[in-house]
Protein backbone atom coordinates (compact mmCIF):
# COMPACT_ATOMS: atom_id res chain seq x y z
CA UNK A 1 0.00 0.00 0.00
CA UNK A 2 1.28 3.38 -1.49
CA UNK A 3 1.18 6.61 0.91
CA UNK A 4 -0.25 7.78 -2.74
CA UNK A 5 -3.49 5.87 -2.42
CA UNK A 6 -3.71 6.62 1.42
CA UNK A 7 -3.85 10.08 0.53
CA UNK A 8 -6.44 9.11 -2.37
CA UNK A 9 -8.63 7.01 -0.17
CA UNK A 10 -8.56 10.26 2.45
CA UNK A 11 -9.89 12.47 0.16
CA UNK A 12 -12.02 10.00 -1.38
CA UNK A 13 -14.15 9.49 2.03
CA UNK A 14 -14.32 12.88 2.59
CA UNK A 15 -17.50 15.02 2.36
CA UNK A 16 -16.24 18.09 0.69
CA UNK A 17 -12.77 19.12 0.54
CA UNK A 18 -9.79 17.11 2.82
CA UNK A 19 -7.61 19.31 4.18
CA UNK A 20 -3.97 19.35 3.87
CA UNK A 21 -3.65 19.37 7.16
CA UNK A 22 -5.71 16.61 7.72
CA UNK A 23 -4.04 14.75 5.25
CA UNK A 24 -0.35 15.18 7.36
CA UNK A 25 -1.91 14.08 10.22
CA UNK A 26 -2.35 11.00 8.62
CA UNK A 27 0.84 10.97 7.17
CA UNK A 28 3.02 13.47 9.01
CA UNK A 29 6.35 12.84 7.53
CA UNK A 30 4.70 14.44 4.18
CA UNK A 31 5.61 18.11 3.38
CA UNK A 32 3.07 19.60 1.31
CA UNK A 33 4.71 19.49 -1.92
CA UNK A 34 4.61 15.57 -1.46
CA UNK A 35 0.97 15.41 -1.47
CA UNK A 36 0.80 18.00 -4.21
CA UNK A 37 2.86 15.34 -6.21
CA UNK A 38 1.18 12.63 -5.36
CA UNK A 39 -2.18 14.30 -6.23
CA UNK A 40 -1.00 15.39 -9.25
CA UNK A 41 0.14 11.29 -10.08
CA UNK A 42 -3.20 10.31 -9.13
CA UNK A 43 -4.42 12.39 -11.44
CA UNK A 44 -3.04 11.29 -14.12
CA UNK A 45 -3.52 7.98 -13.74
CA UNK A 46 -7.24 8.52 -13.18
CA UNK A 47 -6.43 10.46 -17.21
CA UNK A 48 -4.91 7.67 -18.63
CA UNK A 49 -7.27 5.30 -17.45
CA UNK A 50 -9.90 7.57 -18.66
CA UNK A 51 -11.93 8.07 -15.59
CA UNK A 52 -14.73 10.27 -15.26
CA UNK A 53 -13.12 11.82 -11.62
CA UNK A 54 -10.28 14.23 -10.85
CA UNK A 55 -9.09 15.69 -7.77
CA UNK A 56 -8.96 19.47 -7.53
CA UNK A 57 -7.35 21.96 -4.88
CA UNK A 58 -10.03 23.53 -2.81
CA UNK A 59 -10.37 25.27 0.36
CA UNK A 60 -6.92 24.73 1.61
CA UNK A 61 -7.16 21.03 0.74
CA UNK A 62 -8.48 18.71 -2.02
CA UNK A 63 -11.03 17.55 -3.21
CA UNK A 64 -13.14 14.68 -5.79
CA UNK A 65 -15.04 15.70 -8.41
CA UNK A 66 -16.71 14.06 -11.69
CA UNK A 67 -15.30 16.02 -14.87
CA UNK A 68 -17.70 18.47 -16.33
CA UNK A 69 -18.94 16.46 -19.43
CA UNK A 70 -20.86 14.04 -17.34
CA UNK A 71 -22.92 17.07 -15.43
CA UNK A 72 -25.98 16.27 -17.82
CA UNK A 73 -26.25 12.92 -16.95
CA UNK A 74 -25.73 13.58 -12.98
CA UNK A 75 -28.49 16.19 -13.32
CA UNK A 76 -30.73 13.61 -14.78
CA UNK A 77 -31.33 11.86 -11.52
CA UNK A 78 -33.61 13.46 -9.32
CA UNK A 79 -31.64 14.73 -5.85
CA UNK A 80 -32.50 12.57 -2.96
CA UNK A 81 -35.34 12.94 -0.82
CA UNK A 82 -34.17 15.52 2.41
CA UNK A 83 -35.87 17.55 4.21
CA UNK A 84 -34.60 20.21 7.07
CA UNK A 85 -35.69 19.65 10.79
CA UNK A 86 -37.80 22.51 10.55
CA UNK A 87 -39.76 21.48 7.52
CA UNK A 88 -39.92 18.07 8.85
CA UNK A 89 -41.69 19.24 12.00
CA UNK A 90 -43.94 21.62 9.77
CA UNK A 91 -44.78 18.48 7.24
CA UNK A 92 -45.12 16.44 10.13
CA UNK A 93 -47.90 19.06 12.31
CA UNK A 94 -49.92 19.52 9.19
CA UNK A 95 -49.80 15.30 8.72
CA UNK A 96 -51.19 14.38 11.92
CA UNK A 97 -53.10 17.46 12.46
CA UNK A 98 -55.33 18.32 8.77
CA UNK A 99 -55.65 21.12 7.07
CA UNK A 100 -54.58 23.66 9.24
CA UNK A 101 -53.44 27.56 9.33
CA UNK A 102 -49.81 28.71 9.70
CA UNK A 103 -50.97 30.25 12.55
CA UNK A 104 -52.09 27.06 13.89
CA UNK A 105 -48.46 25.54 12.89
CA UNK A 106 -46.60 28.05 14.21
CA UNK A 107 -48.55 28.08 17.49
CA UNK A 108 -47.70 24.30 17.78
CA UNK A 109 -44.41 24.93 16.69
CA UNK A 110 -43.55 27.84 18.82
CA UNK A 111 -41.47 29.21 15.99
CA UNK A 112 -41.71 31.05 13.09
CA UNK A 113 -42.92 28.19 9.93
CA UNK A 114 -42.69 30.55 7.13
CA UNK A 115 -39.42 29.97 5.02
CA UNK A 116 -40.29 25.67 5.70
CA UNK A 117 -44.12 26.07 4.65
CA UNK A 118 -42.14 27.63 1.55
CA UNK A 119 -39.84 24.70 0.82
CA UNK A 120 -42.60 22.19 1.70
CA UNK A 121 -44.99 24.24 -1.20
CA UNK A 122 -42.11 24.50 -3.18
CA UNK A 123 -41.51 20.24 -3.01
CA UNK A 124 -45.07 19.71 -3.72
CA UNK A 125 -45.34 17.93 -0.38
CA UNK A 126 -48.19 20.28 0.82
CA UNK A 127 -50.79 22.65 -0.82
CA UNK A 128 -52.67 25.16 -0.28
CA UNK A 129 -56.44 24.53 0.32
CA UNK A 130 -58.80 26.74 -1.53
CA UNK A 131 -61.22 29.24 0.48
CA UNK A 132 -60.33 31.03 4.05
CA UNK A 133 -58.43 30.75 6.33
CA UNK A 134 -55.72 30.28 4.29
CA UNK A 135 -54.73 26.23 4.93
CA UNK A 136 -52.47 23.74 4.20
CA UNK A 137 -52.79 20.50 3.59
CA UNK A 138 -50.67 17.06 3.38
CA UNK A 139 -50.65 16.00 -1.03
CA UNK A 140 -50.84 12.60 -2.90
CA UNK A 141 -47.03 13.33 -3.24
CA UNK A 142 -46.91 13.51 0.66
CA UNK A 143 -48.64 10.71 0.10
CA UNK A 144 -46.21 8.21 -2.52
CA UNK A 145 -43.33 9.85 -1.03
CA UNK A 146 -43.98 8.24 2.51
CA UNK A 147 -45.60 5.02 1.01
CA UNK A 148 -48.74 5.60 2.69
CA UNK A 149 -52.39 5.10 1.40
CA UNK A 150 -53.77 6.85 3.19
CA UNK A 151 -53.30 9.42 5.89
CA UNK A 152 -55.09 6.93 7.88
CA UNK A 153 -52.14 4.65 7.81
CA UNK A 154 -50.01 7.32 9.50
CA UNK A 155 -48.36 5.62 12.55
CA UNK A 156 -49.65 6.44 15.82
CA UNK A 157 -48.51 9.13 17.44
CA UNK A 158 -49.01 7.52 21.23
CA UNK A 159 -47.85 4.64 20.27
CA UNK A 160 -44.63 5.86 19.37
CA UNK A 161 -44.56 8.28 22.57
CA UNK A 162 -44.66 5.01 24.80
CA UNK A 163 -41.95 3.51 23.27
CA UNK A 164 -39.63 6.51 22.88
CA UNK A 165 -41.01 9.32 25.43
CA UNK A 166 -39.58 7.03 28.32
CA UNK A 167 -36.50 5.60 26.37
CA UNK A 168 -33.46 7.38 27.55
CA UNK A 169 -32.27 9.58 24.93
CA UNK A 170 -29.97 7.53 22.14
CA UNK A 171 -27.15 8.20 20.15
CA UNK A 172 -27.66 6.45 16.80
CA UNK A 173 -26.78 3.26 16.89
CA UNK A 174 -23.54 3.55 14.62
CA UNK A 175 -21.99 6.51 16.85
CA UNK A 176 -21.88 3.97 20.18
CA UNK A 177 -17.90 4.17 19.97
CA UNK A 178 -18.12 8.61 19.93
CA UNK A 179 -20.11 8.69 23.33
CA UNK B 1 -35.67 -23.15 48.03
CA UNK B 2 -33.81 -19.92 47.06
CA UNK B 3 -31.75 -20.18 50.16
CA UNK B 4 -30.49 -23.48 49.93
CA UNK B 5 -30.14 -23.23 46.25
CA UNK B 6 -27.79 -19.89 46.90
CA UNK B 7 -25.89 -22.27 50.11
CA UNK B 8 -25.23 -24.78 47.48
CA UNK B 9 -23.74 -22.81 44.95
CA UNK B 10 -21.36 -20.60 46.29
CA UNK B 11 -19.74 -21.34 42.63
CA UNK B 12 -21.79 -19.27 41.35
CA UNK B 13 -19.79 -15.81 41.97
CA UNK B 14 -18.02 -15.92 39.00
CA UNK B 15 -20.76 -14.80 37.64
CA UNK B 16 -20.58 -11.63 39.06
CA UNK B 17 -17.05 -10.64 37.09
CA UNK B 18 -18.88 -12.21 33.78
CA UNK B 19 -20.14 -8.87 31.26
CA UNK B 20 -23.40 -8.05 31.41
CA UNK B 21 -26.74 -10.37 29.61
CA UNK B 22 -28.88 -8.90 27.23
CA UNK B 23 -31.96 -10.44 29.55
CA UNK B 24 -33.06 -13.50 30.97
CA UNK B 25 -33.00 -15.44 28.15
CA UNK B 26 -29.14 -14.93 27.59
CA UNK B 27 -28.05 -15.62 30.79
CA UNK B 28 -30.28 -19.01 30.81
CA UNK B 29 -28.44 -19.79 27.67
CA UNK B 30 -25.16 -18.95 29.28
CA UNK B 31 -25.73 -21.31 32.18
CA UNK B 32 -27.24 -23.84 29.82
CA UNK B 33 -23.93 -23.80 27.24
CA UNK B 34 -21.69 -24.12 30.84
CA UNK B 35 -23.50 -27.21 32.02
CA UNK B 36 -22.67 -28.49 28.53
CA UNK B 37 -26.09 -29.24 27.53
CA UNK B 38 -27.85 -28.54 24.12
CA UNK B 39 -31.37 -27.44 23.99
CA UNK B 40 -31.98 -30.83 22.38
CA UNK B 41 -30.83 -33.12 25.77
CA UNK B 42 -31.61 -29.93 28.28
CA UNK B 43 -32.14 -31.11 31.87
CA UNK B 44 -34.04 -28.04 33.18
CA UNK B 45 -34.45 -28.11 36.47
CA UNK B 46 -30.68 -27.73 37.45
CA UNK B 47 -30.55 -24.93 35.59
CA UNK B 48 -33.97 -23.11 37.19
CA UNK B 49 -32.02 -23.34 40.41
CA UNK B 50 -28.88 -21.99 38.77
CA UNK B 51 -30.85 -19.25 37.45
CA UNK B 52 -32.40 -18.29 40.73
CA UNK B 53 -29.41 -18.72 42.39
CA UNK B 54 -27.94 -16.31 40.51
CA UNK B 55 -31.04 -14.03 40.64
CA UNK B 56 -30.91 -14.14 45.17
CA UNK B 57 -26.80 -13.37 44.77
CA UNK B 58 -27.64 -10.28 42.48
CA UNK B 59 -30.47 -9.50 44.39
CA UNK B 60 -27.95 -9.93 47.80
CA UNK B 61 -25.67 -8.55 46.89
CA UNK B 62 -28.07 -5.09 46.10
CA UNK B 63 -27.10 -5.12 41.85
CA UNK B 64 -29.97 -3.83 40.30
CA UNK B 65 -31.93 -6.27 38.25
CA UNK B 66 -33.98 -5.13 35.04
CA UNK B 67 -37.27 -6.26 35.96
CA UNK B 68 -37.22 -8.88 33.13
CA UNK B 69 -34.73 -11.12 35.31
CA UNK B 70 -37.27 -11.43 38.11
CA UNK B 71 -40.16 -12.31 35.90
CA UNK B 72 -38.31 -14.80 34.22
CA UNK B 73 -37.43 -15.68 38.44
CA UNK B 74 -41.22 -16.60 38.70
CA UNK B 75 -42.14 -18.01 35.59
CA UNK B 76 -39.17 -20.70 36.48
CA UNK B 77 -40.34 -21.64 40.24
CA UNK B 78 -43.68 -22.04 38.25
CA UNK B 79 -42.51 -24.11 35.86
CA UNK B 80 -40.51 -26.12 38.28
CA UNK B 81 -43.22 -26.62 40.16
CA UNK B 82 -45.06 -27.78 37.10
CA UNK B 83 -42.60 -30.42 36.29
CA UNK B 84 -42.46 -31.83 39.68
CA UNK B 85 -45.98 -32.07 39.97
CA UNK B 86 -46.83 -33.23 36.83
CA UNK B 87 -50.55 -33.66 37.57
CA UNK B 88 -50.99 -29.95 38.85
CA UNK B 89 -52.45 -29.28 35.47
CA UNK B 90 -55.13 -26.93 35.42
CA UNK B 91 -58.29 -27.97 33.79
CA UNK B 92 -58.12 -26.63 29.82
CA UNK B 93 -54.23 -26.44 30.26
CA UNK B 94 -54.00 -29.60 28.36
CA UNK B 95 -51.99 -29.80 25.72
CA UNK B 96 -49.58 -27.01 27.55
CA UNK B 97 -46.27 -27.98 28.16
CA UNK B 98 -44.10 -25.27 29.67
CA UNK B 99 -40.60 -26.93 28.79
CA UNK B 100 -41.40 -27.06 25.79
CA UNK B 101 -42.54 -23.33 25.60
CA UNK B 102 -39.41 -22.16 27.16
CA UNK B 103 -37.48 -24.63 24.82
CA UNK B 104 -38.73 -22.84 22.10
CA UNK B 105 -38.25 -19.73 23.59
CA UNK B 106 -34.65 -20.23 23.96
CA UNK B 107 -34.53 -21.95 20.25
CA UNK B 108 -35.78 -18.69 18.91
CA UNK B 109 -33.33 -16.45 20.92
CA UNK B 110 -30.37 -18.57 20.52
CA UNK B 111 -31.11 -18.08 16.53
CA UNK B 112 -31.57 -14.13 16.85
CA UNK B 113 -28.06 -14.12 18.57
CA UNK B 114 -26.31 -16.23 15.84
CA UNK B 115 -28.14 -14.00 13.19
CA UNK B 116 -26.74 -10.58 15.29
CA UNK B 117 -23.42 -12.16 15.34
CA UNK B 118 -23.61 -13.55 11.38
CA UNK B 119 -24.44 -9.35 10.66
CA UNK B 120 -21.19 -7.98 12.86
CA UNK B 121 -19.20 -10.27 11.32
CA UNK B 122 -19.99 -8.55 8.02
CA UNK B 123 -17.50 -6.02 6.65
CA UNK B 124 -19.61 -3.12 7.96
CA UNK B 125 -19.62 0.75 6.88
CA UNK B 126 -18.03 3.14 9.26
CA UNK B 127 -16.07 0.74 10.27
CA UNK B 128 -14.11 -2.02 8.37
CA UNK B 129 -14.92 0.42 4.95
CA UNK B 130 -16.04 3.56 3.90
CA UNK B 131 -18.25 5.20 1.76
CA UNK B 132 -17.39 8.15 -0.83
CA UNK B 133 -17.80 11.43 0.75
CA UNK B 134 -18.92 10.51 3.95
CA UNK B 135 -17.08 9.18 7.47
CA UNK B 136 -19.88 9.96 9.78
CA UNK B 137 -22.69 7.75 9.83
CA UNK B 138 -24.78 10.33 11.43
CA UNK B 139 -26.77 12.62 8.64
CA UNK B 140 -27.57 16.28 9.18
CA UNK B 141 -30.61 15.85 7.46
CA UNK B 142 -32.52 12.45 7.71
CA UNK B 143 -33.74 10.73 4.85
CA UNK B 144 -37.50 11.34 4.52
CA UNK B 145 -39.57 8.56 6.28
CA UNK B 146 -42.16 7.63 8.71
CA UNK B 147 -39.78 7.35 11.37
CA UNK B 148 -38.36 10.56 10.68
CA UNK B 149 -41.82 12.21 10.97
CA UNK B 150 -42.34 11.01 14.26
CA UNK B 151 -39.18 11.86 15.26
CA UNK B 152 -40.04 15.84 14.08
CA UNK B 153 -43.31 15.57 16.82
CA UNK B 154 -41.29 14.38 19.35
CA UNK B 155 -38.76 17.31 18.72
CA UNK B 156 -41.79 19.50 19.17
CA UNK B 157 -42.70 18.27 22.38
CA UNK B 158 -39.52 18.38 23.48
CA UNK B 159 -38.81 21.66 22.62
CA UNK B 160 -42.50 23.21 24.44
CA UNK B 161 -41.75 20.85 27.44
CA UNK B 162 -38.43 22.96 27.99
CA UNK B 163 -40.28 26.30 27.25
CA UNK B 164 -42.71 24.99 30.42
CA UNK B 165 -39.70 23.89 32.44
CA UNK B 166 -38.17 27.54 32.12
CA UNK B 167 -41.24 29.43 32.65
CA UNK B 168 -41.26 27.67 35.97
CA UNK B 169 -37.99 28.27 36.96
CA UNK B 170 -38.10 32.01 36.02
CA UNK B 171 -41.14 31.88 38.44
CA UNK B 172 -39.35 30.69 41.47
CA UNK B 173 -36.31 31.88 41.14
CA UNK B 174 -34.03 31.53 44.34
CA UNK B 175 -33.12 35.11 44.16
CA UNK B 176 -36.89 35.49 44.38
CA UNK B 177 -37.13 33.48 47.17
CA UNK B 178 -34.22 34.62 49.28
CA UNK B 179 -35.89 38.26 49.00
CA UNK B 180 -39.00 36.77 50.04
CA UNK B 181 -37.83 35.42 53.31
CA UNK B 182 -35.66 38.05 53.38
CA UNK B 183 -38.92 40.06 54.29
CA UNK B 184 -40.50 37.66 56.57
CA UNK B 185 -37.46 37.61 58.72
CA UNK B 186 -37.14 41.63 58.38
CA UNK B 187 -40.95 41.29 59.88
CA UNK B 188 -40.15 38.64 62.36
CA UNK B 189 -36.93 37.33 63.73
CA UNK B 190 -37.88 33.67 64.09
CA UNK B 191 -39.69 32.02 60.88
CA UNK B 192 -40.74 28.48 59.61
CA UNK B 193 -39.39 27.78 56.32
CA UNK B 194 -43.35 26.47 55.41
CA UNK B 195 -44.21 30.21 56.76
CA UNK B 196 -42.69 31.27 53.23
CA UNK B 197 -44.69 28.71 51.13
CA UNK B 198 -46.96 30.38 48.95
CA UNK B 199 -48.19 27.62 46.37
CA UNK B 200 -47.08 24.66 47.52
CA UNK B 201 -45.52 23.45 44.24
CA UNK B 202 -42.87 21.27 44.14
CA UNK B 203 -40.49 23.69 42.08
CA UNK B 204 -41.91 26.73 44.29
CA UNK B 205 -40.67 24.31 47.70
CA UNK B 206 -37.02 23.49 45.75
CA UNK B 207 -36.37 27.25 45.51
CA UNK B 208 -36.93 28.18 49.19
CA UNK B 209 -35.30 25.64 50.22
CA UNK B 210 -32.68 26.40 48.09
CA UNK B 211 -32.78 30.06 49.11
CA UNK B 212 -32.73 29.51 52.36
CA UNK B 213 -29.36 27.22 52.36
CA UNK B 214 -28.32 30.83 50.22
CA UNK B 215 -28.90 32.81 53.30
CA UNK B 216 -27.41 30.42 55.67
CA UNK B 217 -24.08 30.72 53.87
CA UNK B 218 -24.27 34.63 53.28
CA UNK B 219 -24.88 34.71 57.33
CA UNK B 220 -28.13 36.36 57.16
CA UNK B 221 -29.88 33.31 59.11
CA UNK B 222 -29.27 30.39 60.93
CA UNK B 223 -31.05 27.11 60.11
CA UNK B 224 -32.11 25.36 63.02
CA UNK B 225 -34.17 21.05 62.31
CA UNK B 226 -34.63 19.25 65.60
CA UNK B 227 -33.96 15.70 64.20
CA UNK B 228 -34.45 13.96 60.94
CA UNK B 229 -37.65 15.33 58.92
CA UNK B 230 -38.13 18.31 61.73
CA UNK B 231 -39.52 21.89 60.96
CA UNK B 232 -37.07 23.72 59.54
CA UNK B 233 -36.54 26.88 61.60
CA UNK B 234 -34.78 30.51 60.08
CA UNK B 235 -33.30 32.62 62.87
CA UNK B 236 -32.60 36.12 61.93
CA UNK B 237 -28.83 36.91 62.23
CA UNK B 238 -28.11 40.31 63.51
CA UNK B 239 -25.64 42.30 61.37
CA UNK C 1 -17.06 9.29 -23.24
CA UNK C 2 -18.41 5.39 -22.47
CA UNK C 3 -21.18 4.07 -21.02
CA UNK C 4 -19.23 2.17 -18.37
CA UNK C 5 -17.70 5.84 -17.37
CA UNK C 6 -21.60 7.62 -16.92
CA UNK C 7 -22.01 4.33 -14.64
CA UNK C 8 -18.96 5.41 -12.60
CA UNK C 9 -20.02 8.90 -12.35
CA UNK C 10 -23.46 8.31 -11.26
CA UNK C 11 -22.26 5.97 -8.23
CA UNK C 12 -19.37 8.07 -7.62
CA UNK C 13 -21.50 11.16 -6.74
CA UNK C 14 -24.49 9.10 -5.35
CA UNK C 15 -25.27 9.97 -1.49
CA UNK C 16 -25.82 6.36 -0.25
CA UNK C 17 -26.23 3.53 -2.75
CA UNK C 18 -26.98 4.54 -6.80
CA UNK C 19 -29.91 2.10 -7.59
CA UNK C 20 -29.79 0.36 -10.47
CA UNK C 21 -33.49 1.86 -11.91
CA UNK C 22 -32.03 5.04 -11.49
CA UNK C 23 -28.80 3.99 -13.65
CA UNK C 24 -31.12 2.48 -16.46
CA UNK C 25 -33.02 6.05 -15.89
CA UNK C 26 -29.81 7.60 -17.29
CA UNK C 27 -29.23 4.59 -19.68
CA UNK C 28 -32.31 3.13 -20.64
CA UNK C 29 -31.29 0.65 -23.45
CA UNK C 30 -28.66 -1.14 -21.17
CA UNK C 31 -30.24 -4.19 -19.27
CA UNK C 32 -28.99 -4.89 -15.77
CA UNK C 33 -26.80 -7.39 -16.89
CA UNK C 34 -25.13 -5.09 -18.95
CA UNK C 35 -24.78 -2.62 -15.60
CA UNK C 36 -23.45 -5.47 -13.79
CA UNK C 37 -20.62 -6.31 -16.27
CA UNK C 38 -19.74 -2.74 -16.76
CA UNK C 39 -19.35 -2.45 -13.04
CA UNK C 40 -17.55 -5.32 -12.93
CA UNK C 41 -14.83 -3.94 -15.83
CA UNK C 42 -14.77 -0.68 -13.98
CA UNK C 43 -13.50 -2.71 -10.64
CA UNK C 44 -10.95 -4.58 -13.12
CA UNK C 45 -9.50 -1.42 -13.75
CA UNK C 46 -9.71 0.04 -10.30
CA UNK C 47 -7.44 -3.35 -9.47
CA UNK C 48 -5.21 -3.36 -12.03
CA UNK C 49 -4.19 0.76 -11.28
CA UNK C 50 -4.32 -0.42 -7.82
CA UNK C 51 -7.06 2.39 -6.97
CA UNK C 52 -8.00 2.30 -2.68
CA UNK C 53 -11.56 1.81 -3.80
CA UNK C 54 -13.93 -0.29 -5.01
CA UNK C 55 -17.85 -0.51 -6.55
CA UNK C 56 -19.83 -3.49 -4.44
CA UNK C 57 -23.59 -4.22 -4.62
CA UNK C 58 -25.65 -2.96 -2.58
CA UNK C 59 -29.28 -2.14 -1.51
CA UNK C 60 -30.80 -3.01 -5.22
CA UNK C 61 -27.93 -0.86 -6.75
CA UNK C 62 -24.25 -0.32 -6.63
CA UNK C 63 -22.10 1.66 -3.67
CA UNK C 64 -18.31 3.06 -3.96
CA UNK C 65 -16.54 2.05 -0.92
CA UNK C 66 -12.85 2.20 0.15
CA UNK C 67 -10.99 -0.81 0.52
CA UNK C 68 -10.62 -2.83 4.05
CA UNK C 69 -6.87 -1.92 4.27
CA UNK C 70 -6.95 1.45 4.03
CA UNK C 71 -9.33 1.99 7.22
CA UNK C 72 -6.46 1.86 10.05
CA UNK C 73 -5.60 5.49 8.28
CA UNK C 74 -9.11 6.94 7.75
CA UNK C 75 -9.56 5.86 11.68
CA UNK C 76 -7.13 8.36 12.50
CA UNK C 77 -9.66 10.88 11.56
CA UNK C 78 -12.94 9.87 11.95
CA UNK C 79 -13.47 7.17 15.14
CA UNK C 80 -15.46 3.65 13.81
CA UNK C 81 -19.13 2.97 14.10
CA UNK C 82 -20.12 0.05 16.63
CA UNK C 83 -23.38 -1.38 17.11
CA UNK C 84 -24.16 -2.85 20.51
CA UNK C 85 -25.61 -6.01 21.17
CA UNK C 86 -29.12 -5.39 21.91
CA UNK C 87 -28.69 -3.10 18.69
CA UNK C 88 -27.58 -6.15 16.53
CA UNK C 89 -30.44 -8.82 18.30
CA UNK C 90 -32.89 -5.66 17.31
CA UNK C 91 -31.66 -5.36 14.07
CA UNK C 92 -31.21 -9.33 13.08
CA UNK C 93 -35.00 -9.73 14.35
CA UNK C 94 -36.19 -7.36 12.39
CA UNK C 95 -34.19 -7.98 8.99
CA UNK C 96 -34.54 -11.59 9.58
CA UNK C 97 -38.11 -12.02 10.87
CA UNK C 98 -39.35 -8.98 8.32
CA UNK C 99 -41.68 -5.92 9.62
CA UNK C 100 -42.89 -6.74 12.68
CA UNK C 101 -44.01 -4.95 16.23
CA UNK C 102 -41.94 -3.90 18.96
CA UNK C 103 -43.59 -6.40 21.26
CA UNK C 104 -42.48 -9.43 18.96
CA UNK C 105 -39.05 -8.39 18.92
CA UNK C 106 -39.29 -7.88 22.99
CA UNK C 107 -40.91 -11.47 23.15
CA UNK C 108 -38.25 -12.85 21.60
CA UNK C 109 -35.22 -11.27 23.16
CA UNK C 110 -37.10 -11.37 26.37
CA UNK C 111 -36.46 -7.58 27.13
CA UNK C 112 -37.20 -4.04 26.73
CA UNK C 113 -35.70 -3.10 23.77
CA UNK C 114 -37.03 0.65 23.23
CA UNK C 115 -33.67 2.18 23.35
CA UNK C 116 -31.99 0.21 21.24
CA UNK C 117 -34.91 0.97 18.89
CA UNK C 118 -34.64 4.15 19.37
CA UNK C 119 -30.94 4.34 18.40
CA UNK C 120 -31.32 2.17 15.36
CA UNK C 121 -34.10 4.74 14.13
CA UNK C 122 -31.90 7.62 14.88
CA UNK C 123 -29.20 5.96 12.33
CA UNK C 124 -31.76 4.95 9.74
CA UNK C 125 -31.22 1.47 10.04
CA UNK C 126 -34.53 0.36 10.50
CA UNK C 127 -37.89 2.96 9.74
CA UNK C 128 -41.83 2.44 10.84
CA UNK C 129 -44.12 0.83 7.98
CA UNK C 130 -47.29 2.58 7.58
CA UNK C 131 -50.42 1.53 9.27
CA UNK C 132 -51.18 0.31 12.70
CA UNK C 133 -49.89 -1.43 14.73
CA UNK C 134 -46.82 0.10 14.51
CA UNK C 135 -44.11 -2.23 12.93
CA UNK C 136 -40.40 -1.39 12.31
CA UNK C 137 -38.44 -2.99 9.41
CA UNK C 138 -35.02 -2.70 7.69
CA UNK C 139 -34.42 0.14 5.41
CA UNK C 140 -31.88 0.58 2.64
CA UNK C 141 -29.30 1.98 5.03
CA UNK C 142 -29.46 -1.07 6.41
CA UNK C 143 -28.57 -3.08 3.38
CA UNK C 144 -25.63 -0.76 2.60
CA UNK C 145 -24.28 -0.43 5.84
CA UNK C 146 -23.78 -4.14 5.64
CA UNK C 147 -23.33 -4.77 2.01
CA UNK C 148 -26.54 -6.41 0.75
CA UNK C 149 -28.23 -6.11 -2.08
CA UNK C 150 -31.55 -7.58 -0.56
CA UNK C 151 -32.82 -8.98 2.68
CA UNK C 152 -33.13 -12.46 0.93
CA UNK C 153 -29.24 -12.14 0.55
CA UNK C 154 -29.40 -12.36 4.36
CA UNK C 155 -26.84 -16.07 4.82
CA UNK C 156 -28.84 -19.21 6.42
CA UNK C 157 -32.49 -17.14 6.10
CA UNK C 158 -34.26 -20.40 5.18
CA UNK C 159 -32.71 -21.90 8.73
CA UNK C 160 -34.35 -18.76 10.31
CA UNK C 161 -37.28 -18.96 8.79
CA UNK C 162 -37.65 -22.29 10.19
CA UNK C 163 -37.02 -21.10 13.69
CA UNK C 164 -39.51 -18.01 13.49
CA UNK C 165 -42.23 -20.22 12.40
CA UNK C 166 -42.38 -21.58 15.58
CA UNK C 167 -41.31 -18.69 17.47
CA UNK C 168 -44.01 -17.13 19.92
CA UNK C 169 -45.53 -14.46 18.42
CA UNK C 170 -47.21 -11.37 20.07
CA UNK C 171 -48.58 -12.85 23.02
CA UNK C 172 -45.53 -14.71 24.20
CA UNK C 173 -45.46 -17.50 26.82
CA UNK C 174 -44.23 -15.15 29.71
CA UNK C 175 -47.16 -13.28 28.79
CA UNK C 176 -49.56 -15.73 28.99
CA UNK C 177 -48.62 -17.21 32.64
CA UNK C 178 -48.58 -14.33 33.97
CA UNK C 179 -52.30 -13.39 33.22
Amino acid sequence: MEKREIIEALIFVSDGARTLKEIRQVLPDLASDDVEALVAELNRIYEQSGRSFRIIPAAEGYLFVTRPEYTPHIRTLAAPARLSQAALEVLAVIAYKGPCTRQTIETIRGVDSSSALKSLLKSELIDIKPGKPMQYHATDRFLEVFGLRSLSELPDIAQFEEVFAHAPDEAGALDQSRE
Amino acid sequence: MMASALAENRSLDFILHLPRFEGPLDLLLYLIEKNKYTLADLEICPIIDQYLAYVARMRALDIELAGEFLDMASYLIWLKSCLLLPSLTRPGEEGVNPEHELKEMLRAYLAIKQAAHELSERPMLFRDRYPRGCTEPERTMPRMGLGALLKAIEAIRDRTKHYVIKLEARRFSIREMMGRIHALLKASPRIELTDCVKTGEKSELIALFMASLELSKSSIARLVQHGLFGRIILIRREA
